[in-house]
């Protein structure tokens, strides 16, 4: 008989699940340079829409790219849990011992960190292409880091209760906008009062607050969402 | 003789009725899963075979109505194989989402040799057939601690030597104090007592 | 009481109560909703700035009124029936969730046509209305979520999942909102002064409010009656009461 | 009454359009709230009426040996 082992423990767990999601992500590096390609275009896109003029562009452009960075954070959300909804790794997740609160977190840390994150670090660029003034650059990087967080955990329950169905793309759209709406009012603001000279602290402890609150609850909803995608 | 089963039970089911599109698939199921039984869970197709082993492996939670009481670890294989084709064998089985425990490399490569995938451990799973990942799947059984296995259909896309080689585990599982719940429609060739559960009769002995 | 909580679980029971309940709600929702347009439309003094115009308050009010307090009786129903698994909790929540899309949809609607007269244009991104237009987006996501589903009873947890977040997030919403509109306020639409309402404007007000309160909930014991007679529809009693409806 | 006619009331110092137009279509929409589940709820149980008297049909018919 063999000596029994004992289940890891939940942070050795998570460590293992975050590892394993970023092992998939390194292994489909498409799947990562999509989110910031979709960036970049649409990017391009205002400039043809609204016209080359720097000054109205410096204008938009807070609001430009938190829209485009939380459109490509939308659009990757529906893909946290479906390819491990397909192959029936998400029964065994919700069969692990561990608590499901953190394992969620842990798929949403993975998420954060290949979309989020690296949406924030190649913003800069962007933003000087829309002329960006360049005193606004860090509250731009600052609001992205704390905002996307909150983007992810939102977009998991969004992705959570539609992952059963066939065509969930669409609805996930429908389902969690409205609750990115405030990150959007805070994110942007915080880079309009950069660019304007005023602290943008304020709103990024806003940002920083919603942040803490997502994480507390987002994940209660995340689990019980793919409870009942699994079951269905 | 095999040890008959006995012990503290690690499954036990009261009054289970599970309705589905108005067709009631069993109603008022009551049984004991207790270390040293081997069951197999017998019914034609839509009888609720996979029903009733999602509601005992605790995935099914609305729907049906009674109680189903789980007082051990168990693990569960389902039709479904949970093997990302992007990672290799051995890393399926290093980092798999079910949690059940650390294992080592060793462990792992002991594993996988057993369910005849000697040299396969560093092979991308893509590259693998589909019989191939039921025994990445598979392998979890040679490593599992878990005294209760729930097996939804163990048998598929398996070919003869491998059937034989899984009957033998299972019976030695069963025999050092475990138990197996599984569902297949082709009846065990195992030297060792296999109760029927038939979906339309209730248990039988 | 808890053979009260018991009975709620009867759909046969709550079928019948709902019936009691709405054969004396309906007339009295319907002649409170008469008497209080008749009245707010042709017996009130017009407004001094706005004149006629504000006379739109006595349903733009209500209906948002009632519309927010909708999704709030959506989510506590959506937790009942996660928590304690009560079926017909869920049916209440499924209910909700049409009702509060067309009051919403109502007070949008005023709300512009009373923007054309006050403000002279249709639509103002003012804190209210988008906050309005959110919450109008939040209920056609229930909706929708409910009818992408193909297991209804799965459909009812995960609206009921949907609705408890939106819960706890429709007040961030609309602080947010507040504060947005704060932000980019231009000076020149300022609507609302601290302005202390007349109690000869004040009774219809109320009043309408309490009819808008009994259409919605005559609404949502009849949506309710109509669900659980779809969920029930192979058991005997609903096959009896279909016989006595055919003769 | 506030207003002296049914002509001042209905034009309302010229915001009657505005007024009348949003209490006709909250009425509209109320009505249709309140009639909607009933149309459902009806046209449920005339289904299920029919389905019974389709399946007590065939059983007199099985009696009589057809």
């Amino acid at each position: 008989m063999t000596v029994p082992r004992t289940p890891p423990g939940t942070a050795a767990f998570c460590l293992a699940l975050l590892r394993r999601q970023l092992t998939l992500a390194a292994r489909r590096p498409i799947e990562i340079g999509n989110p910031l390609l979709f960036f970049a275009m649409v990017v391009a896109l205002f400039p043809l829409g609204l016209g080359p003029a720097p000054d109205q562009l410096a204008g938009f452009a807070p609001g430009i790219l938190w829209i485009i960075a939380l459109l490509s954070s939308l659009l990757t959300s529906d893909t946290v849990f479906r390819s491990d909804f397909e192959d029936g790794s998400l029964e065994q997740l919700l069969l692990a011992p561990q608590p499901l609160f953190m394992s969620v977190l842990a798929y949403i840390c993975a998420h954060w960190l290949v979309t989020g994150l690296l949406l924030a670090l190649v913003s800069p660029l962007f933003a000087l292409m829309i002329k960006l003034p360049a005193a606004a650059i860090g509250a731009l990087v600052a609001s992205l880091l704390l905002g996307t967080a909150v983007l992810s955990l939102v977009g998991g329950i969004g992705a959570a209760l539609t992952v059963g169905l066939k065509r969930g793309g669409m609805l996930i759209s429908l389902l969690i906008l409205p609750f990115y709406m405030p990150v959007l009012i805070f994110g942007s603001a915080a880079v309009q009062n950069a660019t304007l000279g005023i602290p943008a602290a304020p709103y990024l402890a806003v940002l920083g607050a919603l942040l803490c609150l997502a994480i507390a609850l987002a994940p209660l909803a995340i689990a019980a969402g793919l409870r009942i995608s699994v079951d269905a | 003789m095999p040890p008959g089963p006995g012990g503290e039970a690690l499954l036990t089911v009261a009054a289970l009725c599970l309705e589905r599109g108005g067709r009631e698939l069993f109603r008022d199921l009551a049984f004991a899963v207790r270390p040293g039984q081997l069951v197999q869970i017998e019914g034609a197709n839509g009888a609720g075979k996979t029903s009733l082993l999602r509601i005992l492996a605790g995935l099914s939670r609305y729907g049906y109505s009674g109680s189903v009481a789980r007082h051990c670890p168990l693990l569960y294989l389902g039709h479904l194989s949970a093997v990302k084709a992007l990672l290799t064998p051995r890393e399926n089985l290093a980092w798999h989402v079910a949690g059940e425990s650390s294992y080592s490399r060793p462990q792992i490569d002991e594993a996988l040799a057993k369910v005849g995938l000697y040299g396969y451990e560093d092979v991308p799973s893509h590259a693998l057939s589909a019989g191939q990942h039921r025994r990445v799947n598979l392998a979890r059984l040679y490593l599992s601690q878990c005294p209760l296995w729930l097996l939804d259909e163990p048998f598929t896309a398996i070919d003869k030597s491998g059937v034989a080689e899984l009957e033998l585990l299972l019976v030695e599982h069963v025999r050092r104090g475990g138990a197996v719940v599984l569902t297949s429609h082709q009846s065990l060739q195992v030297a060792y007592p296999v109760q029927i559960l038939s979906l339309s009769e209730g248990l039988a002995a | 009481m808890w053979s009260f909580f018991h009975k709620l679980g009867s759909p046969p029971w709550l079928y019948r109560i709902a019936g009691t309940i709405l054969r004396w709600l309906l007339p009295i929702t319907l002649v409170a909703l008469c008497v209080g347009m008749t009245w707010g439309l042709l017996y009130t003094a017009p407004d001094f700035r706005q004149g006629n115009s504000y006379r739109i308050i006595y349903i733009h009010v209500p209906a948002a009124v009632v519309a927010l307090a909708g999704y709030y009786v959506m989510a506590l129903a959506g937790a009942v029936s996660l928590i304690w698994k009560m079926k017909m909790a869920d049916v209440a929540m499924k209910a909700c969730a049409p009702i509060g899309a067309a009051l919403t949809f109502i007070a949008l609607v005023t709300g512009a046509i009373w923007g054309k007269p006050t403000w002279g244009t249709w639509w103002v991104w003012d804190a209210r209305i988008t906050s309005m237009l959110i919450l109008l987006f939040l209920y056609l996501g229930v909706v929708a979520l409910y009818e992408a589903y193909d297991n209804k009873e799965a459909a009812g947890k995960a609206c009921a999942v949907l609705s408890l977040v939106g819960m706890v997030n429709i007040p961030i919403i609309y602080k947010s909102v507040d504060w947005w509109y704060s932000l980019h306020q231009p000076a020149s639409i300022k609507f609302t002064g601290d302005s202390t309402i007349d109690p000869s404007m004040l009774y219809p007000l109320l009043l309408m409010i309490a009819a808008f309160y009994a259409v919605f909930t005559c609404c949502l014991l009849m949506n309710m009656r109509a669900e659980i007679l779809e969920r029930e529809a192979r058991t005997n009693w609903v096959k009896k009461l279909a016989l006595e409806y055919r003769t | 009454m506030y207003f002296d006619s049914v002509e001042a009331a209905l034009s309302m110092a010229g915001h009657g359009g505005y007024v009348w137009s949003a209490y006709a279509i909250s009425l509209l929409v109320v009505a249709l709230i309140l009639l909607a589940p009933r149309r459902r709820q009806r046209k449920l149980l005339r289904r299920l009426a029919g389905e019974q008297k389709r399946r007590q049909q065939g059983h007199t018919a099985m009696e009589e040996g057809i």
